[in-house]
């Protein structure tokens, strides 16, 4: 069982079903879906097993395996997990699960439909299971075609059309992997010199103790990566994608982009930004603070004044995103726990939202909040759903979102008082929005409209069940996950204690 | 002494002729002429090369054979499409053949 | 033994209501009988529990300087380091007692009074969570323990507030208080925060150490702002002023839960907090000067408003606020032990007046306006004899139990500043005045014609018998067993009665009282004529001064103006910036699009021709693209 | 070989390979022009012998004077039936000196990049007996290239073919 190579399994489980799909006749509907829902049943499970398995107190990458793909390029097929990213696989699988399931309901080319959301949870899971960077930008634009597709094919019009939605997304994303694509080359081209280029990251990560990476080229590359990944991140203001391509694309694909994707940015700052190029993460740190608090309260109020449900989770998840980002930004272990585990939070309350906002549409054919009403009559099921996603959203304790914000809150502050404590009032004006589109939509008299509607059951629960389990038993015991992380961040500590004296931009002013 | 910068230099004219006639001439046919001789250029690169930094193994050569076996592939197609192009509209000038803008 | 087997179990007092919540809200939701009846096993299992806890701290001679500490990890990261424990000292204790006593009793006489509601099972499923959220609350170690349970003691009373979510006005109270009470969490976050990284710890113990000793270093400064920033928690969560908005509408729930949550624990959690970081407030005497006015200005505020309120649940909202002002003005000037006496029996009788409030209600549905009731002693004796007991009880009539402990907050508040102490006797008279209002308006006088009130249910009644007794007996017995021995701060304090200051105030309220009476009383309309001759002031109170809407209005002007502000620039500025540019490419595309001739050789020199320059241009400038371009350094 | 021999006889074919070429290039006649190009590929097989490439000298000479250069020939009678004279015009229209500033701006680029790189020169003597050692190579390490240029070969027959012959577009 030692040299099971389980992270392959993970990545070719869904692999299989994508193949069996598409042998499958058009006409086997329900089948399709059947295939889907146990293949990534399947893939969750060996994840779960894969987050039982783990070392917590020997930490450092588990689960390796390593073979040579492009000897001459430096390019390996090497699959390793450690504390920061087991979680967020863990993440891409229960959310992939769980759009298998919200998407029972689609009827419409179902077979192209689970292809591509399998290709979907592929392309995530790669990402965050491989070591070798080249794989990584690979896995990561296997997102981009399918997302567009489904987007246009699947999805809906809303205050932009979806083919513009669809558009926008795909572009942005393509944009900002040209400049991930330049960063990384750049990077390949410096790290090493010629004959011992390679890809992998840890090797990367080598270059900076070995002074091979000028802190020059650091500041150059990191801005190119926090580009690309900031777009994918949905920093301000590279974020214009994400409300309009969540309000346009269908549930499956807003739970997984909102979910997944958004977090393969916070994690590829931290595992490629910060490992491989410290001085020049330090170096854009005050600004990325910056950024973060203008991200958490200019997104905070923009959900304020939104009218589409859809609309409001797109921006109150990039208002969260900016907690990560200034999590990101303090540059210490706890900061940086909290920021890798915030992402995990929000990528199941976020998830969780969408699917109930799709259920929500589903039955009342509507997602305008003045139109909705008082849907805690005929929908307690949803209700409950929802008020459990939103109070998480809004870091209520004993649910997962609020140890993760404390802790990036500890660890920022030390570094940037004036911004957290901007930051911290974002948690006033979160719970505002989120309040407030809980009392308009859920409460308030029974609307006759509505009573045709059903409460969820059978396989729609299913996925708010998965969900709704992972916020509370992870809020309840944090340890679950900060421990998990935190094995992944603590080995940074040397790294992070050199950095105290590195330049940073303008000296700091931003501070 | 003759070395590789003599042979590259030649190449080099070969080329450079070779893309004047390409870019100037009027008939198709005349424009694949100038072709072959942008090819034979890079052969010659490509055996100099061979020659001089690496005599022991054989790869520019080989090299040079696929080069003439995709050349003669692409004379033979071109100057059937000329042929083609000839009889639908009698003309081979290559400034008339501008189905292609926009 | 029963007592310690309870000290070394006190963290089944809390579980035991968890286990209630997650049965009866997964699985006996649609049962009523069984529902009620698991609640109330697990909060009569706990209430034992609690009081072998209290027998147990006074057996093993637990103190304040002594206390019984258990701790388990809950999350261990490097630098930060958060248990979930208990916390047992007399002052949790009494705490424990009072809240699973007042569960317990609300529980029972949700029994009468939730019958045949639709949502019963949901109820007792929050009731349950409730107490367990507030004894977590209760026995929490450090303040991280703390604020989980305080907001999530906020989100039962947020649940509960809204349990009618078929009314807008019940959901629209239940969101003012969440988001009122956040913006106070939001200070006391931030206090949170900052205590971790001056002292690396939240630990109550350890803080209670390094707290003093860190003030004799460094000084006061910073640790002041730490200490009111945290006191915003307890403003918002206490309804101090002037964040007490939220309480006065927080009547919109079901009434046992305006008594058990808005009267007798949840809004008390403040000033629990307070006393339990007394370590902290204690060795800052700013801090504390705030605190202090604070609690004095909300009493005589909030008593104010009362005069001129109709709503009998406002009327004691507001009677609410106002000795939580009290007791924030009894720890401001420096006595936990008063505070802590008074919430103790306030605790009861403002329990025993809501659920009489709330049997009066039960007796008269769809009548909240206390002048549409009046002469109902005759028909509901039970609750009226518990509704007088209250009043009493509040005006600090001996013996009630009000008595002991205002006469104790009025002692303190004497020995440190006189216009404290002016302004809480003050308050006591117009306590005493606008309880006998109340109680004259609704009870006495002539019955209506069209009320057809009954007195309410046996399982309602034990409630009131309970309390009253409580309400009468809850002042003298402690004050005779020497609470203050027990419950204190720094060195023990023997309280005594100061008979010059229990005398004035006593007499000052029977006075208050008899004045009521012969305004309301008397069958004469002089309210009326009273409320004409000072129309000014009279609207100025019964509109609680404006500030709901005031704070509406900020709310919209600012709030919603800036989010359409910023809305619009995202829309037509960062918007506009993307799809400018990308309506650029597009035209800069038709542009190209027409110089393309068709012509290949043209497109072949130009081509060439580019790619030349790039390479003249690279090969000259080669020095500086050395390493990252033309060749990458081969 | 003697040192004066081989410089000699690299001028003389690296004259007329430049010089024929400038020829195919400005000729007006598609006819001379062909036979110009038919005489440049000697010359370049003349070079390939002076780098030691007999093999390919003879493929050069086998392949492109055997077949391209007459193929050309053919084509240019089968499109130009009557007149020859004015086939090989150049473009009116056509920036000739711009054109011609591009091909000098090559040839100077080159130089300039031939000049300033540092070369590796090898000292090892030539192989010997190429045909047998290409031969060797072709069929083991660059089998699938070599079976990838027989299907284009392939392809390329047919395609021509097919489109000299023309397809019924009924």
């Amino acid at each position: 069982m030692a040299n099971f190579p389980l992270l392959t399994a993970i990545l070719l489980t869904p692999i299989c079903g994508i193949l069996v799909l598409f042998f499958l006749p058009r006409e086997a509907n329900k089948m399709m879906k059947m295939i889907a829902a146990v293949t990534m049943a399947v893939a969750l499970g060996l994840t779960v097993y894969a987050y039982w398995a783990y070392d917590v107190a020997l930490a450092g990458m588990q689960f390796t395996e390593d073979i040579p793909w492009v000897a001459d390029l430096g390019v390996h097929y090497a699959l390793g997990v450690d504390g920061i990213s087991l979680p967020l696989l863990l993440l891409t699988m229960l959310v992939g699960f769980s759009t298998v399931f919200v998407s029972w309901n689609v009827n419409e080319r179902p077979k192209e439909f689970f292809i591509q959301l399998l290709v979907l949870v592929v392309g995530a899971a790669g990402t965050f299971v491989t070591q070798d960077l080249l794989i990584f930008l690979l896995f990561y634009e296997l997102w981009v075609i399918p997302t567009y597709i489904m987007t246009v094919v699947w999805g809906s019009d809303k205050r932009v059309t979806k083919e513009y939605a669809g558009m926008k997304l795909t572009i942005y994303l393509l944009i900002g992997s040209a400049f991930l694509l330049a960063g990384v080359v750049a990077l390949y081209l410096n790290a090493y010199p010629a004959g011992l280029r390679t890809f992998s990251m840890e090797a990367l990560a080598q270059a900076h103790a070995l002074g091979n990476l000028s802190e020059h080229v650091q500041i150059v590359v990191f801005f190119l990566l926090l580009i690309g990944f900031g777009s994918t991140l949905s920093m301000w203001p590279l974020y214009s994608w994400a409300p309009d391509g969540y309000a346009a694309a269908p549930t499956g694909v807003s739970m997984l982009h909102a979910g997944v994707l958004k977090k393969v940015g916070g994690y590829g700052l931290i595992r490629v930004g910060l490992l491989v190029l410290p001085l020049g993460a330090k170096f854009w740190a005050p600004f990325i603070a910056l950024v973060a608090v203008v991200n958490i309260l200019y997104a905070a109020f923009i959900t304020l004044v939104q009218k589409d449900l859809k609309y409001l989770v797109g921006y109150s998840s990039i208002s969260h995103m900016g907690y990560v980002l200034i999590g990101f930004a303090a540059l210490n272990v706890i900061s940086i726990d909290g920021a890798v585990a915030n992402m995990f939070a929000h990528g199941v309350m976020c998830a969780l939202f969408f699917a109930l906002i799709g259920q929500v549409y589903d039955k009342t054919q509507t997602r305008h909040i003045p139109d909705l009403g008082g849907l805690a009559h005929q929908m307690p099921r949803v209700a409950t759903g929802l008020m459990i996603a939103g109070m998480s959203s809004l870091g209520l304790p004993g649910l997962v979102g609020f140890i993760p914000e404390f802790t990036i809150f500890v660890g920022a502050f030390k570094e940037y008082p004036f911004y957290t404590l901007l930051a911290i009032s974002g948690i006033v004006f979160t719970a505002l929005y989120i309040l407030r589109v809980l009392a308009n939509v859920l409460f308030g008299p029974r609307r006759e409209e509505f009573d045709a509607c059903r409460d969820v059951s059978g396989v729609e629960l299913i996925p708010l069940v998965v969900l709704g389990t992972v916020l509370v038993v992870f809020g309840v015991f944090p340890q679950l996950l900060m421990g998990m992380v935190n094995s992944g961040v603590e080995p940074l500590m040397p790294l992070l204690n050199q950095l105290h004296a590195a330049p940073t931009l303008l000296g700091g002013v931003f501070q | 002494m003759i070395g590789l910068a003599h042979f590259l230099t030649v190449a080099a004219m070969v080329f450079a002729i070779g893309l004047y006639g390409l870019l100037t001439k009027r008939t198709v046919v005349g424009i694949l002429m100038s072709i072959e001789l942008m090819l034979n250029a890079v052969n010659i690169n490509l055996i100099a090369f061979s020659r001089f930094i690496t005599p022991d193994v054989l790869t520019g050569q080989v090299f040079v054979i696929f080069t003439i076996a995709v050349a003669a592939a692409e004379v033979a197609i071109g100057l059937a499409m000329v042929f083609r192009v000839y009889r639908d509209r009698n003309t081979v000038h290559a400034a008339r053949l501008n189905e292609m803008r926009w | 033994m029963f007592s310690q087997y309870a000290l070394h179990h006190a963290w089944l007092i809390p579980l035991l209501p968890v286990i209630a919540f997650i049965i009866v809200g997964l699985f006996l939701r649609r049962i009523p009988v069984l529902s009620a009846a698991v609640s109330v096993c697990m909060s009569l299992l706990s209430f034992v529990l609690a009081l072998g806890v209290g027998y147990g701290v006074i057996d093993q001679l637990i103190t304040v300087d002594n206390p019984l500490i258990q701790r388990m990890p809950w999350l261990v990261i490097p630098g930060l380091t958060i248990d979930m424990g208990v916390y047992i000292d007399p002052l949790s204790a009494v705490m424990l007692i009072v809240v699973t006593l007042v569960s317990l009793m609300v529980q029972i006489y949700s029994i009468g009074y939730m019958r045949g509601d639709a949502g019963f099972g949901r109820f007792f499923a929050y009731l349950s969570l409730f107490s367990a959220t507030m004894l977590g609350l209760v026995i929490a170690v450090n303040f991280v323990q703390l604020y989980v349970f305080w907001e999530l003691v906020g989100l039962c009373s947020y649940l509960l507030i809204g349990y009618y979510f078929h009314k807008v006005s019940a959901r629209e109270a239940a969101k003012k208080a969440f988001i009122t009470t956040r913006i106070g969490d939001f200070g006391l976050l931030i206090g949170i925060v900052l205590l971790q990284i001056l002292f690396g710890t939240l630990d109550f113990q350890h803080l209670g150490v390094s707290v003093p000793a860190y003030v004799a270093q460094q000084g006061t400064g910073l640790l002041t702002v730490v200490a009111l920033l945290i006191f915003l928690g307890p403003i918002g969560k206490s309804g101090q002023f002037p964040l007490h908005v939220w309480l006065p509408d927080a009547m919109e729930g079901p009434t046992p839960v305006s008594a058990l949550i808005h009267a007798a624990t949840m809004v008390v959690a403040g000033v629990y907090l307070v006393a339990r970081a007394f370590f902290l407030f204690s060795v800052l005497p700013n801090a504390m000067e705030v605190i202090a006015w604070i609690g004095a200005f909300t009493a005589c505020f909030a008593a104010s408003i009362a005069f001129t309120q109709r709503d009998i649940k406002r009327i004691l909202a507001y009677s609410t606020i106002s000795q939580l002002g009290y007791m924030m003005l009894a720890l401001g000037v420096g006595s936990v032990t008063a505070s802590m006496f008074h919430l103790t029996t306030h605790a009861f009788f403002k329990a025993l007046m809501f659920l009489a409030a709330g049997a009066v209600l039960h007796g008269l549905p769809d009548k909240n306006d206390i002048f549409a009731m009046g002469g109902l002693r005759h028909k509901m004796p039970v609750t009226f004899a518990a509704m007088t007991i209250g009043v009493l009880a509040i005006s600090g009539i001996p013996p009630f139990a009000g008595f002991f402990s205002k006469d104790e907050i009025l002692l303190a508040a004497s020995q440190v500043s006189m216009p404290l102490y002016v302004i809480a006797v003050l308050t006591s008279f117009m306590t005493a005045f606008y309880m006998t209002r109340l109680l004259v308006v609704v009870f006495c006088g002539p019955e209506k014609p069209d009320n057809h009130p009954h007195e309410a249910p046996v399982s309602m009644r034990i409630p009131l018998v309970v309390l009253g007794i409580l309400a009468i007996i809850g002042g003298y017995i402690p004050y005779a067993y020497h609470f203050g021995d027990w419950v204190r701060f720094g060195p023990a304090l023997h309280m005594g009665l100061n008979w010059t200051i229990a005398g004035t105030s006593t007499v000052l309220s029977v006075a208050a009282m008899a004045l009521a009476w012969f305004i309301y009383g008397s069958g004469k309309a002089t309210s009326d004529k009273l409320a004409r001759r000072f129309s000014a002031l009279y609207n100025l109170s019964y509109h609680k001064y404006y500030i709901d809407e005031l704070y509406l209005w900020l709310n919209h002007t600012f709030v919603d103006g800036f989010g359409k502000l910023l809305y619009w620039i995202e829309i037509y500025v960062i918007e506009g910036i993307v799809n400018g540019l990308a309506h650029l490419s597009l035209q800069l595309g038709d542009w190209l699009r027409r110089k393309q001739t068709g012509n290949m050789q043209r497109y072949g020199y130009i081509m060439f021709g580019a790619a030349l320059l790039i390479v003249a241009g690279l090969l000259l400038l080669n020095p500086l693209f050395k390493g990252v371009l033309c060749g990458g350094g081969y | 070989m003697n040192e004066w021999a081989y410089t000699a006889a690299f001028f003389i074919f690296a004259a007329v390979t430049v010089a024929s070429a400038v020829g195919v290039v400005t000729k007006n006649d598609l006819v001379h022009s062909s036979l110009l190009l038919a005489l440049c590929f000697v010359g370049v097989s003349g070079l390939y012998v002076l780098l030691q490439a007999d093999f390919l000298a003879a493929v050069q000479l086998l392949v492109y004077n055997g077949a391209i250069a007459i193929v050309f020939v053919l084509g240019t009678m089968l499109t130009r039936r009557s007149i020859r004279h004015g086939t090989n015009h150049s473009e009116a229209d056509a920036p000739s000196r711009l054109i011609g500033l591009i091909s000098g701006l090559f040839v100077a680029v080159t130089l300039g990049v031939i000049a300033t790189t540092p070369w590796n020169y090898s000292s090892a003597g030539a192989v010997q007996d190429t045909p047998a050692v290409l031969g060797r190579l072709i069929l083991t390490d660059y089998m699938i290239a070599m079976e990838v240029a027989a299907v284009l070969l392939l392809a390329a027959m047919i395609g021509a073919i097919v489109l000299a012959k023309g397809v019924d577009e009924e």
